[in-house]
């Protein structure tokens, strides 16, 4: 492994941003490792959480968003209760998502894939057609056999509904996403 | 030596000397460059830091004023700084009043040990007096009296909820006033004398009475010519045994003065009776004037009678006249909410006295609406043009009940020096400010203060703006419990209702 | 009046970035300045002695000096000014260091500056007035409030110093957390072995006065006369009569009293002795849990007593007190943890605090010694201790360090290893924190001699598995979630103050922190001193302690009082409020706001007036301020005289 | 105060039964629910992932909705609807936030500071219908059913934002169920993530989570685990077949909702609460609860004969002894 | 001085007044709140004729006026030794006061008797007053506190005034005839170019003078007061008289600053900030209902208590002025004292009742 030169791995205007966006002080932690000691997802992670923190503060932008584990993050708080510094770290890990998505730097693609055939559904109708949005990423990903084993003990229940519920106020919904999109790219 | 042009503001810093100074020191010896404008002036407790060193300093031609102070639970003195935060918050809420930026004074706690922190202050405080820039004096304000070809001072309309208007007819009222001449006549061996009224110079006029023989009784009036709060003469009475009759408004002042022991609840009698509501003289002569075509050449009439018939104020002899009630009575009446004395031997005459709006739900005094109507620059201007006038003659003082310290007033003293005899703007101000500074607390808004100047300046405003900020900050209304604590004399570890302010 | 003004360079401290010669020349120019000069180092003999003379050859009869900051040097320069003939308060000094030469390098404006507050300072200086202090006499008797080590040390030490001692205790003995320990870090010497003899020197000590489970209930006067009214809780046992025998305990029919001597690890009986060291060794009834008061009816143990000390009708009784000192040493509290519901919040029996832990330790304690699992008696083999719990931790409200919990932890994991040779010790820890003689050696000792196994990082959840605890947590240093199967897990929680603490504080008109701690003087200078005069602190209840701190702050505190008592008479600071009898009108106001009770009521040709009492007053000025009439006056600081530096500034 | 209900998407789809079994409880215990006029998706984890002001809008715009409805209260099912609806509700605290929300939303932003307050649908039964009045309306009670209650771990947390019950040891819905008749077994993972949305892009990591709650479900003697969201029903009901089980033993675990339970208890018609669209059969539970009222009646008849015996016994005794006595005085 | 008068439409008044006012500055009344007050007076500005809350004496006897600045030298080679200088200078512009009544003016004759033509003679004083011109107004009503008839003034007194104004006529028709009193006020009326009043006018301007002379006796017959200061010397030492007068006093200066005669003055020295080695002594308006008014330095008052602070009012304008000065009482029965009494102390009550029923006075 390479020694790390702190100085030039240092991104100051990084750790600024994460700071700006989610409110929350870095500085204030100080390495407990509560939240990876906690973090239900940590076995599945590059990264554990508590050293995503560390690589904040030390302003180690690549490191940190090429990282699989922001992806993995399942949002469950159980970092942010913990934290004896009350940081809400599930929040910083949302933050980090933002900018990495906005840099187009995605380690889970089937993550932000399935996020974005949600997200669509929700564009197009107003509401999430469950369905379409299981269609929509198999189509995407090509995973052609995702949750096949479970539609015999779902089909019979009667529970999804084979059109989308869309509501009168489709069009706002659809002006939203495009007024987000006008932001973003401003 | 002038502030340096051009660099520098003139700010003016109170520094507790067992924290914030120390706090002050330790940035200077961990050489925490700071802004230079800061000149402080080191006192031994927060507490000891008079509001009105601030206004002398904001008056006097200070850009801002920091006063700082150990952190709440950590004096020196263990309580002063608790004393101090609702003071100086009091003047914060205050000082837009007299249209000064409230952003030019701050406060704030700074240990010995934090340095770091008192650089933060004074460089965040200092820069944003400089955003501020130098501050306008009020004596340099552009006149402002909004209405003053009419002859009016501003009035917003009255909003509602409102007391209506109904006087009791001619017989009842005898009848109640006869009630309480009786209890006079049967207390009065024991007393020194009674306060009441009788009629004044005119008919039009009422003035007080002081009752010391039974034939003195006959001459008690009772009507909406009883303008005046005769609870001011009784701490004059001191050590004596003195009756006074009162109004609903007027019982407040007596709760006031028994809480402040300025009254000894042994000596004083208090005899009331259900009001119905009094007249503002100056609303009266206005109106009276307003019909006069020949721009009110002289002022005064002389009426032969006055009374009251149904909604209006009539008036026999000369110049007859009916006034609509409802544009001469006083605006404090139309929002009383007390017409029934709180204390004391009350008639309660006319039983349908009406009530008045909630408590809960206090109505905003319309001189009070039209001060906040203005901006900050308007109010400079409208103090400026209003204190113009004023005669120095403290008529606002003396007539009000809670201005207990008379003969000691500190306007007039040497020792303490806090005003001059110039008859300038400044002067004539910072007396207002002391006034309503004194009164944090105390004032149960009787409006004497305005309705006793000669010159008609609206002082009362001031009062009504201390009054808004003492219930909002400390949910305190004067003059209805006896026990009471007002709360400038009191505090809590952990105030509701005051926000720390960041610095 | 003639003013002398003394600029000093300090070197090159203000003369680096301030025209020193410039400023004493600007204050040539002010009212009543008839001299003025710059000097390399005013507080030096020679800079002295410069003032001396100039004071004397110019006929002063008032000093300046623009140096560093008066809380360094106003004294030095008071008394060089007395030297001089001068009334000490005829001085003044302008901050231009501390304020202007060590805070920014722009010379013109540190030199403007400079020259005005000197102006100030001046002009303030025009209305000073000599002040003359006033003398009076001293009570010497202390009174000690706590009787935990620290008071027990500062009881000794002042009762061995030949003066009277009183100290009250809340418990109905004394010994304090430290009779609860069973051993001592570093030297793992027994607690009671080495406290037991100082508390008997308590109990035999001819000077000293104690009242256990007894509370200060009011507290007036001033530093030489205070006046301490003291609750002495009924015991329901006459004291007097008691031999402390414990027959009664052994027959008392109502044995599940809640067992707080124990930390409530099992239950004792309902008249009780805590411990059998306890001082004094006196018997007390729970009224709370007692047959005799919960039913009515029972009454054994008054007939079994064989001197018939048994009191059922026994009311609290309040003596007053007089003393001329007071040293508060009340200890702290252990942090509840119940408030962090990962670790059970109070639902896992054999999830322990360090203090219930020792008490298993302590062979005087409720297992005598053995280690057994709280819920089923089992003698644990794998124990994990987490530290900080409730400790540097925000999102508690406990962000200080608690100080001593690393050190008794690795205590406890040694001693489990003593007790219970084939176990097995986990600390979870964020950083170790030995930093006291033979510390650190006794940290590595229980890593290297004793296997305790140290792992970085904090436990998150504590989740029962079986009749085992699964202990998750991480290994920051691995950099992994790590889990351990535990038997026992004791959590070290972290000290707070005092229930009451603040409460006390109030009686006492001293200050305390946000977390109820006590605030000393000057954190480094007057580390046992409070701004109360006649009030000082020992042990924890100024901050977490350990016992060598509190033992040495209980000796401090005793010689302070010993030092303060050596005076015949005490002289009061002149600094204090004076009331101007013309103008006061009587209404009491200032007698409202005093914090220190230094205003009374006077009567005057008739009329109630204020007056202050000097001893009493404390010179804050509150009552300056709420004077309407401004007839109350603080002298030094009058309102004459800050408008006279707000003037100089404010008016043109 | 009235009450505006938003059903979440998921209650047109997956969650039906957890749609139908509130509805029908709620009428039960006189709540009435207004829908949010026109309500739309609050945008999930994919947007508040994606970014907070989109997700914020997507919020805020029912919100909006339900204040214009004259509603002061948003009461909803899905937890993670709740958690969008209130932090969207929380961070319009901020100017900043809440002027570029408004550039996202048709109307302008100062309908944004005053918006109504967000709660759970349990929140609402327990503090406004309260467990008083609930228990006395129980006509079925739970008798013998054990069961595991399952927040999920967004119901309460973060804290400061949740402002409903301990973020850590929730026992709302531990009293709810009490208060119905069952037995709650104590339940260490109550908040404890089951792998949410993940199921379909990372099947791993839901079965590995999920396969932890049901087996300690399982360990604890839970007849079933109970939830109050609709993903978290998913994860345990639907994959409960993907799930890795501890020590690898599969139990079969029905997993409801807790407003089937109630309406159960209440004696609302099975039919009304779509436990037939539970994919583990639920009657496994009921039939488990009861087996434990039959083994206890069992008990509790042996205890009583045996006390029955012993009473007998003894008062021959007495009567012997009496007989003796008059014996002896003959 | 009757030599000649003018009439001045109404619709010309301030035309008038300009030319009158040429190179002076004018103070008029003005509408200020809910007062009127006497104020610099823009040129063409429309005066207001009402009768002014304040009386103007302020014009010439300000409220607080700067007698001199004293500057401390410090003698650049001995900072211990120190010199004041004085700066007296005083800015006094010639002045043109015009809307007070006969009360208004008279009062300057009251002023003149002390401050111009007493032993003493005040030079702040008498260069303001002869820098200044009186345009006084007539009275053409009588207000219900109105009793200059019984006290030598009269709503047509021309005392103190240069001019006097009398309105005649009303409406479109109406205007003012206008006379001068003195030299003074002649050369200033010349000024203005105006047509002479007609015998008709004239002989209107007298009608009004007695009518509301007539009206003014209709509403109280002048009392005699020639025994007035006699017996109000007998009352000195009639406490119960002075208690039961003052008892609902409240001691403030509102009579007194309101009063056009009240003349007495405070002294004091301020510093001014700056270098601190400047300061000036001020002259204000001192007020004898304040228990300031002549304390003396230990802090005794010989006037202890508001009964004989009003006593000293009342008795030195009904008696010690007049014994000093041919009679003259220093009161023109403006009635102001009692209109912005806040209180209606009335004064005529005190005089009438000390006059009259004396015999029962102990002290006699």
């Amino acid at each position: 492994m390479d020694v790390t030169n702190l100085e030039s791995v240092r991104d100051d205007d990084f750790i600024h941003a994460v700071m700006e966006e989610s409110g929350q002080d870095l500085t204030h932690c100080y390495q407990c490792g509560n939240c990876t000691a906690g973090c239900p997802c940590g076995f599945a992670y590059d990264i554990q959480v508590s050293q995503i923190m560390r690589n904040l503060q030390a302003g180690r932008k690549d490191k940190v968003l090429n990282s699989r584990s922001i992806w993995l993050c399942l949002s469950c708080s159980s970092c942010t209760t913990r934290c004896p510094n009350n940081i809400d770290v599930a929040r910083v890990m949302d933050v980090l998502r933002h900018i990495a998505r906005r840099e187009g730097r995605v380690a889970e693609k089937g993550v932000t894939t399935f996020w974005d055939a949600f997200l669509a559904s929700v564009r197009r109708h107003g509401r999430v057609y469950e369905l379409g949005v299981v269609a929509n990423y198999v189509a995407r990903t090509g995973r052609v056999w995702t949750d096949i084993d479970l539609l015999p003990r779902i089909a019979p229940k009667g529970k999804l509904s084979p059109m989308p519920h869309g509501i009168k106020g489709r069009d706002e919904i659809a002006r939203i996403f495009q007024r987000y999109e006008e932001e973003r790219t401003r | 030596m002038p502030v340096l042009k051009g660099k520098e503001l003139r700010v003016v810093g109170f520094l507790c000397n067992w924290c914030s100074y120390g706090g002050a020191d330790t940035a200077g010896v961990g050489r925490f460059s700071q802004p230079t404008d800061l000149r402080i002036i080191r006192v031994p407790c927060s507490g000891r830091v008079d509001p009105m060193f601030v206004v002398k300093a904001l008056l006097g031609g200070a850009d801002g004023v920091l006063v700082s102070g150990c952190h709440p639970r950590d004096c020196h003195y263990s309580q002063g700084n608790f004393y101090a935060r609702r003071r100086l918050e009091t003047l914060k809420t205050f000082l837009p009043a007299l249209g000064i930026d409230p952003d030019r004074f701050q406060y704030t706690w700074v240990s010995a040990s934090e340095g770091q922190r008192w650089k933060n202050v004074v460089s965040s405080f200092v820069e944003k007096v400089h955003q501020l820039g130098h501050a306008p004096r009020i004596e340099e304000a552009a006149p402002y009296l909004p209405l003053a070809e009419k002859g009016d001072t501003p009035r917003a309309p009255l909003r509602p909820p409102l007391r209506p208007l109904s006087y009791p007819a001619a017989g009842t009222l005898a009848a109640s006033l006869e009630q309480l001449r009786e209890k006079i006549r049967a207390a009065l061996p024991e007393l020194d004398c009674v306060i009441g009224w009788q009629q004044g110079f005119d008919a039009l006029h009422a003035t007080p009475l002081f009752m010391r023989k039974p034939e003195d009784v006959d001459k008690l009036t009772w009507g909406p010519l009883n303008v005046h709060n005769l609870a001011t003469y009784l701490p004059q009475f001191k050590n004596r045994k003195v009756g006074v009759v009162v109004k609903g408004c007027d019982s407040r002042s007596v709760i006031e003065l028994l809480q402040e022991k300025l009254v000894e609840p042994d000596n004083v009698r208090v005899f009331g009776m259900a009001c119905e509501g009094v007249v503002d003289m100056t609303r009266v002569q206005k109106t009276l004037d307003a019909g006069n075509a020949d721009g009110a050449m002289c002022a005064d009439t002389a009426p032969s009678s006055v009374g009251v018939e149904g909604d209006n104020l009539s008036i026999e002899g000369e110049a007859p006249a009916r006034l609509r009630l409802a544009d001469v009575v006083a605006e404090k009446c139309r929002t009383c909410d007390t017409p029934v004395p709180l204390l004391g031997d009350v008639v309660e005459g006319n039983a349908s006295a009406p009530a008045g709006p909630a408590p809960d739900a206090p109505p905003s005094p319309p001189s009070l609406d039209a001060l906040d109507s203005m901006t900050p620059e308007q109010r400079r201007g409208f103090w400026r043009a209003q204190m113009d006038r004023c005669l120095r003659c403290y008529a606002c003082r003396n007539a009000c009940p809670m201005c207990v310290c008379r003969d000691h007033c500190i306007a007039e003293s040497r020792d303490p020096h806090w005003t001059t005899q110039e008859g300038n703007i400044r002067e004539k101000l910072q007396f207002q400010v002391i006034h309503a500074l004194h009164l944090a607390g105390r004032c149960t808004e009787c409006g004497e203060c305005q309705r006793a100047c000669p010159v008609n300046i609206p002082v009362l405003a001031l009062k009504q703006w201390m009054n808004r900020s003492v219930r909002t900050l400390f949910d305190y209304r004067a003059g209805v419990d006896v026990n009471a604590v007002p709360p400038l004399l009191a505090f809590a570890v952990e105030e509701k209702n005051i926000k720390e302010h960041g610095l | 009046m003639r003013i002398g003004v003394f600029v000093c360079h300090c070197g090159s401290n203000i003369g680096g970035t301030v025209d020193v010669p410039g400023v004493a020349e600007v204050a040539r120019a002010y009212p009543d300045v008839v001299f003025s000069s710059d000097t390399m180092y005013a507080c030096s003999e020679p800079g002295q002695a410069a003032i001396v003379d100039a004071i004397k050859e110019h006929a002063l009869d008032g000093v300046v000096v623009a140096s560093c900051t008066p809380r360094m040097h106003e004294p030095t320069f008071r008394r060089t000014v007395e030297r001089a003939g001068l009334n000490r308060y005829m001085f003044e000094m302008a901050n231009i260091r501390e304020h202007v030469s060590w805070i920014g390098k722009d010379r013109e404006a540190n030199s403007n500056k400079a020259a005005e507050l000197v102006r100030m300072a001046v002009e303030k200086l025009r209305l000073n007035a000599p002040l003359y202090p006033k003398s009076f006499d001293v009570t010497k008797r202390v009174l000690v409030i706590g009787g935990g080590v620290a008071g027990i040390q500062a009881a000794l030490d002042c009762a061995d110093g030949g003066i009277e001692v009183v100290l009250v205790e809340r418990e109905s003995t004394i010994g304090g957390k430290m009779a609860k320990l069973d051993k001592t870090f570093p030297t793992v010497d027994c607690s009671s072995c080495i406290l037991g003899p100082k508390m008997v020197d308590v109990s035999q000590h001819p000077n000293i006065r104690l009242y256990a489970h007894a509370e200060v209930e009011k507290i007036s006067g001033y530093v030489g006369n205070f006046k301490v009214d003291v609750r002495r809780k009924a015991t329901y046992v006459d004291w007097e009569l008691c031999t402390g025998c414990g027959l009664c305990m052994e027959k008392c029919p109502s044995k599940k009293s809640p067992d707080a001597f124990n930390e409530h690890v099992g239950v004792t009986t309902s008249i009780n002795i805590p411990f059998p060291q306890a001082i004094p060794k006196k018997a007390i009834i729970d009224p709370t849990s007692c047959r005799q008061f919960v039913k009515g009816k029972c009454g054994v143990c008054a007939k079994v007593c064989p001197t018939g000390a048994i009191r059922y009708d026994m009311e609290d009784q309040v003596v007053t007190e007089d003393v001329g000192a007071i040293i508060t040493a009340t200890g702290y509290d252990l942090f509840d943890y119940t408030k962090y519901a990962e670790y059970g919040g109070g639902r896992y029996p054999d999830v322990i605090t360090s203090l219930q832990y020792e008490r298993l330790l302590s062979a005087s304690g409720p297992t005598g010694g053995h280690v057994k699992r709280p819920s089923d008696g089992k003698e644990p083999k794998t124990v994990v201790f987490i530290q900080c719990v409730g400790s540097r931790d925000r999102s508690v409200d406990r962000p200080y360090c608690s100080g001593f919990c690393c050190m008794y932890t690795a205590k406890q994991a040694v001693l489990t290893k003593d007790h219970i040779p084939d176990s097995r010790s986990y600390v979870f820890y964020m950083d170790i924190r030995a930093n006291g003689k033979m510390y650190e050696e006794f940290t590595r000792r229980a890593m290297e001699e004793y296997g305790v196994q140290y792992v970085r990082g904090r436990v998150s959840m504590i989740v029962p598995q079986g009749d085992t605890y699964l202990v998750r947590g991480v290994d920051t240093l691995l950099g992994e979630q790590v889990e351990v199967p535990a038997d026992l897990v004791v959590l070290a929680v972290g000290a707070e103050s005092s229930h009451g603490a603040p409460q006390l504080a109030e009686k006492l008109r001293i200050s305390y922190d946000n977390y109820g701690f006590f605030m000393e003087s000057h954190c480094k200078l007057r580390p046992v001193e409070t701004n109360t005069a006649g009030v000082y602190l020992a042990g924890a209840c100024q901050g977490p302690k350990d016992i060598p701190s509190s033992v040495g702050q209980g000796s401090a505190a005793a010689a302070k009082v010993l030092g303060l008592f050596s005076r015949g008479r005490l002289e009061s600071d002149p600094q204090i409020s004076q009331v101007d009898v013309r103008r006061c009108v009587g209404c009491g106001k200032c007698i409202t706001t005093c914090p220190y009770g230094a205003i009374e009521w006077m009567e005057l040709r008739g009329e109630m007036k204020a007056r202050v009492i000097e001893t009493v007053c404390q010179g804050c000025g509150i009552c300056t301020v709420t004077c309407p009439q401004g007839a109350i006056q603080l002298q030094h600081f009058t309102d004459n005289q800050i408008l006279a530096e707000v003037n100089a500034l404010c008016l043109s | 105060m009235n009450l505006a209900y938003y059903p979440g998407c998921s209650g047109l789809g997956t969650s039906r039964e957890y749609e139908r079994s509130t509805r029908a409880a709620c009428a039960a215990l006189g709540v009435k629910l207004t829908d949010i006029p026109d309500w739309s998706c609050c945008g999930s984890t994919p947007a508040h992932a994606l970014e907070h002001a989109l997700s914020g809008a997507l919020s805020a715009r029912n919100l909006v909705g339900a204040a214009r409805a004259g509603c002061d209260t948003v009461a909803t099912p899905c937890p993670s609807c709740l958690s969008n609806l209130k932090t969207a509700r929380h961070r319009m605290a901020d100017d900043g936030f809440r002027a570029k929300v408004g550039r996202l939303l048709d109307q302008p932003a100062d309908a944004l500071a005053a918006l109504p307050d967000v709660q759970s649908v349990l929140e609402t039964l327990v503090t406004r219908v309260g467990l008083d009045a609930i228990r006395a309306k129980v006509r079925q009670p739970l008798a013998g059913l054990r069961v595991a209650p399952y927040y999920g771990c967004i119901m309460t947390r973060p804290a400061d934002v949740m402002r409903f019950d301990d973020p850590e040891n929730p026992t709302s819905m531990d009293d709810l169920l009490t208060a119905l008749g069952a037995e709650v077994v104590p339940f260490p993972y109550k908040v404890e993530c089951c792998g949410a949305s993940y199921g379909v892009t990372r099947r791993d990591i839901v079965a590995r989570l999920s396969g932890r709650l049901l087996g300690a479900a399982r360990d604890a003697g839970a007849h079933a685990v109970v939830v109050a969201c609709p993903l978290c029903q998913m994860n345990l009901d639907l994959r409960q077949t993907q799930v890795e089980w501890p020590g690898g033993k599969a139990v079969d675990m029905p997993v409801f909702y807790f407003t089937q339970l109630l309406g159960r208890a209440l004696g609302v018609p099975d039919a009304e609460l779509g436990l037939e669209q539970l994919c583990v059969d639920p009657a496994i539970a009921f039939r488990r609860a009861a087996q434990v009222v039959a083994a206890r009646q069992a008990e509790e008849a042996a205890q009583a004969a045996k006390a029955a015996a012993q009473a007998a016994a003894k008062a021959a005794q007495a009567k012997q002894a009496a007989a003796a006595n008059e014996g002896g005085r003959a | 001085m009757m030599s000649f008068a003018r009439y001045i439409a109404r619709g010309e008044l301030a035309r008038a007044l300009d030319d009158m006012a040429r190179g002076r500055v004018t103070y008029a009344p003005r509408r200020e709140g809910d007062a009127v007050v006497f104020r610099p007076r823009a040129e063409g500005e429309e005066p207001l004729l009402a009768r002014a809350t304040v009386p103007p004496k302020g014009v010439i006897f300000p409220q607080s006026e700067r007698l001199f600045a004293f500057i401390r030298e410090k003698d650049p080679n001995d900072p211990g030794r120190t010199t004041v200088r004085l700066d007296s200078t005083v800015d006094i512009k010639p002045a043109l006061i015009f809307g007070g009544r006969p009360c208004d003016a008279r009062g300057f004759h009251i002023f003149d008797r002390v401050y111009l033509n007493g032993p003493h003679r005040d030079p702040y004083y008498a260069a303001r007053r002869e820098a200044t011109v009186v345009v006084t107004l007539a009275c053409t009503k009588a207000g219900s506190t109105c009793f200059c008839h019984w006290t030598g003034c009269g709503p047509a007194d021309t005392t103190g005034s240069d001019i006097l104004l009398t309105p005649v006529g009303s409406g479109n028709d109406g205007g003012f005839v206008a006379v001068a009193v003195t030299e003074r006020g002649a050369a200033v009326l010349e000024q203005a170019n105006l047509p002479e009043a007609d015998a008709a006018r004239a002989d209107a301007a007298q009608a009004v003078h007695a009518a509301t002379r007539a009206a003014l006796g209709a509403q109280s017959p002048a009392p005699d007061l020639s025994a007035t200061p006699t017996r109000l010397l007998e009352r000195f030492g009639d406490n119960d008289f002075w208690r039961d007068m003052s008892d609902k006093c409240l001691s403030c200066g509102a009579c007194t600053y309101l009063c056009p005669t009240c003349y007495c003055f405070n002294i004091t020295d301020e510093n001014d900030g700056g270098d601190g080695m400047r300061g000036r002594r001020l002259r204000s308006w001192d007020n004898c209902m304040s228990s300031l008014f002549t304390r003396e330095a230990s802090g005794h008052n010989p006037r202890m208590g508001k009964a004989l602070r009003l006593r000293n009012r009342v008795g030195h304008k009904f008696s010690y002025y007049p014994q000093l000065h041919e009679g003259v009482v220093s009161c023109n029965g403006c009635g102001r004292c009692i209109t912005g009494c806040p209180v209606s102390v009335d004064i005529r009550e005190m005089v009438v009742r000390a006059t009259e029923a004396n015999e029962e006075t102990p002290n006699a």
